[in-house]
């Protein structure tokens, strides 16, 4: 078994907060989620379902580009991903504008479905695997898709945890803040406090625990069977991680 | 207009009918897109072009704007994929050379479902408090009529006036299978015209065998088509053909400067009708 | 929920499964109909059902109201087409035994889609100043924010908790083929449980092959399924076999009283679990 | 030839007001409105194109009994025809309720979408083969879909003419009336005027026309092709007309 991989121990992470869900989407440029879906699928023994964005050789979906929305609007998706460009410490998410929008210093594609299904899916797992003062700060630039939103609005849905390169944290709607679950195997506490450009919380027990690597059996389902789905849909990503 | 959907001769047919100025509805790269017209539209020198991406964008809108063909771009997002950022796209955006309506994905497919429903608007969840609606005065925050204090945004109905996809095949009656695409069944009924590239013309009716209708757009909603074999090239046609892999990655380095991009074009666009 | 479709024994199995005073959405005639879970729900002494028409009704509602398993029916239509008026729904309507919610077809279709889409309400064109729209306090006449005097109706979405009809097949996952039958689609989006009757349960998925694919409901919406040879007799199954034209003639008459339905239902359904 | 029936007229009544659109639906309970359809396509080397509810066997739609609502909105649609219970002087029908509608004399099968279609399209012709001051009369009970609406409410459709076993009316929307246009071979304008439960014009030339008889090409596809396809539909109503 090669040494484990820092993508490894993301997927293996966000695997863990999947398993025993129903159905699970997964939307553009998302390849570590993609394959945390598979994988938990492959442990699940077919649950939950995976529908994963681009996948046109395993169609999921038969009422075209809509039905990812109105499938999560009417409560049949449980978990969905999202990145950021920027993600600040109230789980507000940037996924378009560096700088003034009018005079962007930098251009992202833009918020794709995020702007809804941040609302929407019960639980939306964040990840970001460069975890930096730049990509984790204080206040967003732009918001593609707000944390928390005033009592009066809609919302079944929104941030449950952050997945970065370093760490877990959870999130707590009701203080607006994030809270350290664990750090990465060769990462600490000191380190996370000072590559996180917000505050966040530290466990209630006092300790933070070390993220736990794949088991083995997973390592092996990830690298075999789900290497060879994402690879359809993220050939690049999977060529880099799964075959070097 | 005439209910009968027109045959043309090629994809540069499709181009001249298309006008500057048009809105211009275009699918995702995971449906098939008309690569070809799209490149045809370079040649013939198409100006001001609106695009909307339904939702999204890659290659299409990228060329079209490196070459000069568009005026405003409304999408939830422009993207490469694993290859990266759109390099034409972003530096436009940058350099403040096309009009930037963003957007996501759910309200577009609202708002054009509201023109296939002859509403003016949609009502749509979430979308409150994020910069992307703050940035639309042309949508609403309105409250729901059947509740006490429940914000909700109103969008207005959007009509392309031009729906360009490319499909595996159509009839000679002008029906048009899409199979599970059904972005572009929506977007074919809120257009006022819709013009398809296709792999192959058949004989026989794509509707009288209940296993074809299943995944046919009706003639009725189809203005014109034109065969074009390998009419997503470089993308794929799911089910069809794979990506170019190479030349999407050829393109996507070419683009990172504007004479990149214009050898490109004289390389693999400009002049090339014959190839198509 | 379990995301993945049940299969059960039989229709009477299904029948078991819809709850007394469930709103019930129910395909029209042109649609295949779940005819012989109708008998069995006649058959369970079903009570108080709501009956939605998608958008309209035949022998499914006049048998279940002549039964006496409807408290309510919202419909734009109950026809026996040739064969006239549906008499036992005439009678109940004459007599005031069920609640009768007055419908336009595309008020259906409207607000069976906000479900769909997860929103509360819809806008529809048309409606005003009909006696339709009068009597439903339900419905809001309001404005369109986009123009200066433009009223619009809203209607709010409607959420059936079963929607139930047959199909010609299924396949091991879930898995159902409704081809070009695409109200089917919407209301099983918008329902809380979906159940399918099938001619015959496939090896292989419909999901795998494109053809199949585009006119297939994904498991995701289907809560269970049981095989039922010849489930629309005496409807027709489209392009499966024909309506049974004598014994609908033969139930139109006998129907015309209440008598002579209930010597029908001791001929046709009752006790007749082992036919179906 | 045999002997031309009121059926017939009517049909070839309706055909001429449908030659050169381009696309026609026919919805439930039409036999008459749908054969007129037919023979218009046959007449037309295929234009109008011609969509008929019911007709499983000849698919025109693929996105279910929406589409037809939806394609009308769309401003596709050209012609619709609707019958009524009643229909009085303002073109207003009633296809529900005789009498008051929470105690009725007589239910019939309901609005279906005329609620919305007749706000919709732009020709609908409206037909009822009894013309009599039971069917035609001064003020409907009940009003299925209204033959005017005020100038603030959106209407791009709405009553074209009025086909009886009788005649021909025309409806103008300005004056709210009907006019009438012609009248069926054996028929006289004296027994309109009594059998009409509402006032209407006469034509302005003073003389009332005779309705034309079907031409005998039309005859010969009236009674061959579009009898075989309306018999699809419509069984009762072919075996009775056409195979007398």
């Amino acid at each position: 078994m090669k040494d484990v991989r820092t993508e490894e121990i993301m997927i293996a992470a966000i695997t863990r907060m999947l398993l025993g869900l129903r159905n699970v989407a997964v939307g553009a440029s998302s390849p570590i989620p993609g394959s945390a879906a598979l994988l938990a699928r492959a442990v699940g023994g077919g649950q939950p379902t995976v529908s994963l964005l681009g996948n046109s050789a395993a169609i999921t979906f038969t009422d075209g580009a809509r039905e990812l929305f109105d499938c999560a609007a009417q409560g049949r998706i449980d978990a969905f991903f999202l990145g950021g460009a920027q993600i600040d410490g109230e789980a507000n998410i940037n996924l378009v504008y560096i700088g003034d929008p009018d005079h962007p210093k930098a251009r992202f594609p833009g918020s794709f479905g995020s702007s809804y299904l941040y609302f929407i899916v019960p639980r939306v797992i964040l990840f970001r695997e460069e975890h930096t003062p730049r990509t984790l700060v204080k206040k967003v630039d732009f918001i593609s898709a707000p944390g928390t939103s005033p009592e009066n609005v809609y919302r079944p849905g929104g941030p449950y945890a952050l997945v970065t390169g370093r760490c877990v944290f959870s999130f707590d709607p009701e203080k607006k803040r994030f809270r350290l679950e664990s750090v990465h195997p060769g990462h600490d506490v000191d380190e996370i406090i000072r590559e996180t450009g917000f505050g966040f919380d530290l466990p209630l027990t006092g300790s933070v625990p070390a993220t736990p690597p794949p088991p083995p059996d997973w390592l092996v389902l990830m690298r075999g069977p789900v290497a060879a789905e994402i690879a359809r849909v993220y050939p690049a990503f999977a060529q880099k991680l799964f075959a070097a | 207009m005439h209910s009968m959907a027109q045959f043309l001769k090629d994809a540069g047919e499709i181009a001249a009918a298309i006008p500057d100025g048009a809105l211009l509805a275009l699918p995702p790269e995971y449906a098939p897109c008309s690569m070809t017209t799209i490149r045809a539209l370079v040649r013939r020198r198409a100006r001001y072009l609106r695009l909307l991406g339904v939702p999204q964008f890659g290659l299409q809108a990228d060329m079209l704007i490196g070459a000069g063909c568009v005026a405003e771009v409304e999408t939830a997002a422009v993207t490469f994929g694993e290859l990266g950022l759109a390099p034409r796209f972003t530096d436009a955006v940058k350099r403040g050379t096309i009009r930037m309506k963003d957007t996501t994905c759910p309200a577009i497919h609202a708002a054009l479902q509201a023109s296939e429903k002859g509403v003016p608007f949609m009502p749509l969840r979430g979308l409150i408090g994020t910069e992307v609606a703050a940035r639309r005065p042309d949508w609403k925050l309105g409250t729901n009529p059947f509740a006490e204090d429940d914000p909700i945004i109103y969008l207005p109905a959007i009509r392309p006036d031009v729906t360009l996809f490319h499909a595996p095949k159509a009839d000679r009656q002008g029906n048009v299978w899409i199979g599970v695409r059904r972005e572009l069944v929506v977007m074919a009924h809120a257009s006022r015209t819709t013009y398809a590239t296709v792999e192959e013309i058949i004989d026989g009716s794509l509707l009288h065998d209940p296993l074809t209708a299943a995944g046919t757009i009706p003639a009725l909603y189809v203005t014109a088509i034109a065969e074009a074999r390998q009419g997503c090239w470089p993308l794929a046609l799911p089910h069809g053909y794979a990506a170019d892999h190479e030349h999407l990655a050829l393109y996507a380095r070419m683009a990172q400067t504007q004479e990149g991009f214009d050898s490109y074009l004289n390389q693999f666009v400009l002049g090339r009708e014959a190839a198509e």
